[in-house]
């Protein structure tokens, strides 16, 4: 996995996110405060233009550029957020060395510092309503279906743990719906916060979801 | 929705340029949205920063000026701003005694304030921290984000503002600071839901006769949906919300505060029963501010914030202020 | 239509029992509906008296205190005072240097203060009239009760205050005030209608992208139902309004005024325009005002002021002032 | 025609602005500011108790403190104008000395001086679409069924002359529906104030009723 195809998943994540802006943002609007879907839109607008601007060496910068410049550009609690998890994602793979490319494998384990990230500076924990809902379960998916060693996978298996990430993060955004928020905005409501899905973790759906189509498309360069 | 708006994307932007050719005053960097003192910072003052999301001015530029902040970042409609804006603001508020960030508890604003004043104090500025937590619709549990922070960081604002213009040194403006939070509490009501100039509907929508109580600044609903009363029953439910979370006694600075929509008629009409109410109680409005001061866009309402002021309190708060939306004793 | 009020009938009463406990500088009685400064009458100083409907706060009570108005009189919503009001508030601003009546040009203002006057001649005060109609939507013409008086009556009465309180006689307080007059123009803009506590309607209905031009302050319908359009061109029509009537060109003092039920960032975004259009034309905003400062209840929209300043209006205007909604330079 | 008579006259008045109140207001609201119902309810509510307090004992001397109370009381552009028609009625009889009893054709001249004093002020002229389009032509038709010796006329002609004269205000007050203002706040619409009655011309034709109401009222004091 290298550069070009990470590329192409942060294009495809600003896309959907684009396309289901007013859907985020009508999510936030219930619970929260009707801005999610236009402060992801303005981030990942805002890295796809860094990355062409100046296209990073390796996956790793390439993570840390997409975190830092979700962190400048967001605000919000998702910008801070979702900064982390791609920042510390990229800072996990700069401490290996930034090799030019990684294996699902790496990507998961980098992933999981993100996650680290994401829980160290929001604390919150699985079953709080939150993006932790999606993204934890997707790590998971991606670790486990990336455990066994490189040489023995086939490239439909790798295939295959991108679609269990994908699938995660969308069952855990789903199984939000019932839950009652205990971090963010939504947590203000109390039990008036069950029945909607939490934004954050519907739109980390939309991040494992544009993983998948990067994987899954040969793309041009 | 009508709003005077040019479009979604530019509020932010244009209500600068209008702050600016407004209130010579202040420099105003509409496109970095970083608002400070003209004059630049005090040597040896310590620096107050405050910013978050728009949509509820005056809050923060309005007050920045002499006795109050020395620099606010204002950040999208309800979205608090980013980590870079404030260390611009906080540079712009630095007069080499230290800054104190003046943070309304809300997930985004504390994160980010966070790393930003990481990369400030990486830039050796000392930096302390106030964090806003007054309106007692939410409770401050483990299972929520913590009480937000709405009408009383107007009061800590100004008072702290007043210790640093005073000289104090920044651990004893932020400790005031820290004091005026302690002693403030909040409560606020909706008559009708605000309107984001991005999604251009209601954030929620109540009947001909219902209200929501307990609502925050954010257009988010309140802690539950009641039937309307009249001005005496709802300044009662605000008041009697604060009461029990922090009993009234003394001498007490009120704010009654609209929300952005509701005329400055209605809001004499609540403080009126609030005056009376209170003294009611034995305590005493010995301090006020009726008008619009922390709104939610164009939301109808109104909130009650109460601060159980000391004679130290009373004195700062009455110290000289010279903001766009406060000022008096110069 | 859900209001902060008790009750239709004591809307303005309870209103007036809340400025009262809001503000210990001014003496008030809620029951008679009279407003004067706490200090009364200041001996050998021309008194200050305005009035008129209510529901239009922070006019004109608000604006009672050092610097601008002795005595205000407020009638019921949207109705003139009654003479005996205008009688007692001159009374109490009686310094014994006679008086000056700032009256809107409305009918019932007009006739009303007619009454007064001579009422008050009858008991030997001077009093001098400044009609205020700078509201350029109506034409001054035999075939209309002539222009209305709109926001320029805050410009009138901080100009002439200011030149009352330098100690002017009567007759240059007037011409001062009339001066002031002269030279201002206003137009209004409506996003939605008012809402009267009495008939509970809006007093116009306006579909979902109809705006109204040429409004006054008593939610009568204006000039003509138009289109909406973005905050520019909706700011370009009010001005060029007021510019085919006076052109505007050097200094000018700009109130972008909101009808109280629009929020300060609407107003602050409609003034960056105005701004800008003036410097266009080769004029100058050379001093300002954004906010609530003529009201229709809860009208949305905006209305824009402009004053053609001359060198000692300019040193007038700037002049200390000290009342509940304006305040500065003491 | 005695107190007695005139104080069910504006005793009817405040019953009938009372019930039309809501009416009033809306005529108001379509080409003025929505307050002429409230206004006047507040006027003859007042002026009736001012009646009840100390019983005048002439009808000029009832007149006048209606007038006097409604100036008082009413405020806005109906209160100095009624007040006065009221007033300076009430001023003609003193004049001619206050006699507790007058005639018809008595009251016609008062009522025309009441006229003259609110042309005076208002300095409307029929045409203008305000109360005068009702005022004028009531005062007319009670002028000319009056002229003739009382002495020759029978007492039912003289309701007669009342009921011409509440439907001369009644068909003035609908002739305003059509007309363009030229006086009062109506006037600012221009053009656009065709089509609406005047509140002040339809308060005035109430008037006018409850005066052929009382007329025909025998009374019980
Ligand atoms: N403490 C937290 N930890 C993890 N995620 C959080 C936390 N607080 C909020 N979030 C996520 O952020 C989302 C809201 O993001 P956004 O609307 O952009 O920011 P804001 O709440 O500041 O308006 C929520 O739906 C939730 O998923
Ligand atoms: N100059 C005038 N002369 C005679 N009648 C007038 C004049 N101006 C207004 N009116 C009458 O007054 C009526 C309005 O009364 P009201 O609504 O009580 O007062 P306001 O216009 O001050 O709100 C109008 O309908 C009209 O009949
Ligand atoms: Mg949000
Ligand atoms: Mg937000
Ligand atoms: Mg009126
Ligand atoms: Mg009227």
């Amino acid at each position: 996995m290298d550069t070009a195809l990470l590329t192409r998943w942060i294009t495809g994540i600003a896309e959907t996110v684009r396309a289901n802006r007013e859907r985020l943002t009508e999510l936030d609007a219930a619970i929260g405060d009707a801005d999610h879907g236009v402060n992801l839109d303005r981030g990942f607008g805002a890295a796809v233009q860094a990355l062409a601007e100046e296209p990073p060496v390796s996956p790793g910068a390439l993570l840390r550029l997409v975190g830092g410049t979700l962190i400048r550009r967001v605000g919000g609690a998702s910008g801070p957020l979702y900064g982390t998890a791609f920042r510390e994602a990229g800072r996990h793979l700069g401490s290996l060395g930034d090799s030019p490319e990684v294996s699902p494998a790496e990507l998961a384990r980098a992933l999981r510092a993100g996650l680290d990230g994401v829980t160290r500076l929001g604390s919150a924990a699985e079953g709080d309503k939150t993006m932790v809902d999606a993204l934890a379960p997707a790590v998971r998916a991606l670790e486990s279906a990336t455990a066994s060693p490189a040489a023995a996978r086939a490239v439909a298996e790798e295939r295959e743990a991108f679609e269990a990430a994908a699938s995660a993060a969308l069952a855990g955004a789903e199984a939000t719906i019932p839950m009652v928020a205990r971090k963010g905005r939504a947590s203000y409501l109390g039990p008036r916060s069950a029945g909607h899905e939490d934004p954050g973790a519907a739109s980390c759906a939309l991040v494992f979801a544009a993983l998948l189509s990067a994987v899954n498309d040969p793309g041009q360069g | 929705m009508k709003k005077l708006i040019n479009s979604a994307e530019t509020v932010v932007t244009d209500a600068l340029r209008g702050l600016a050719a407004a209130h010579p005053d202040l420099r105003v960097d509409p496109g970095g949205r970083i608002v400070s003192r003209a004059c630049g910072p005090t040597p040896g003052k310590v620096g107050l920063v405050s910013g978050g999301g728009s949509g509820h001015e005056p809050l923060h530029a309005g007050f920045v000026g002499y006795g109050m902040l020395d620099a606010a970042c204002p950040g999208e409609i309800f979205t608090s701003p980013v980590p870079d804006q404030m260390v611009t603001a906080t540079a712009a508020a630095n007069g080499g005694a230290g800054v104190l960030h003046v943070v309304k508890n809300y997930t985004g604003d504390v994160l980010n304030f966070e790393l930003a004043a990481d990369l400030c104090a990486e830039e050796g500025v000392e930096i302390a921290r106030v964090l806003v937590d007054d309106d007692v619709a939410v409770r401050d549990s483990p299972d929520t984000a913590g009480r937000r922070g709405t009408g009383a960081t107007v009061f800590v604002e100004k008072i702290a503002g007043a210790a640093a213009e005073g000289g104090a040194p920044l651990a004893e403006v932020a400790r005031v600071a820290r004091e005026v939070n302690a002693r403030s509490r909040s409560f606020g009501i909706a008559l009708e839901a605000c309107t984001t100039p991005v999604s251009g509907r209601p954030t929620f929508e109540l009947g001909e006769t219902e209200i929501e109580l307990g609502v925050g600044i954010h257009g988010e609903p309140g802690r539950s949906r009641a039937a309307m009363r009249d001005a005496r029953e709802l300044a009662a439910v605000a008041l009697d919300a604060v009461n029990e979370d922090m009993p009234l006694s003394g001498d007490v600075l009120v704010m009654v505060n609209g929300l952005g929509g509701t005329p400055l008629i209605e809001l004499h009409i609540v403080f009126a029963e609030i005056a009376e109410r209170l003294s009611g109680r034995g305590a005493r409005v010995a301090r006020s501010l009726v008008g619009d001061y922390v709104t939610s866009l164009d939301m109808r309402g109104f909130s009650v914030t109460a601060c159980l002021l000391s004679e130290d309190l009373a004195r700062l708060w009455d110290a000289p202020v010279q903001t766009p939306a406060l000022r008096w004793g110069r």
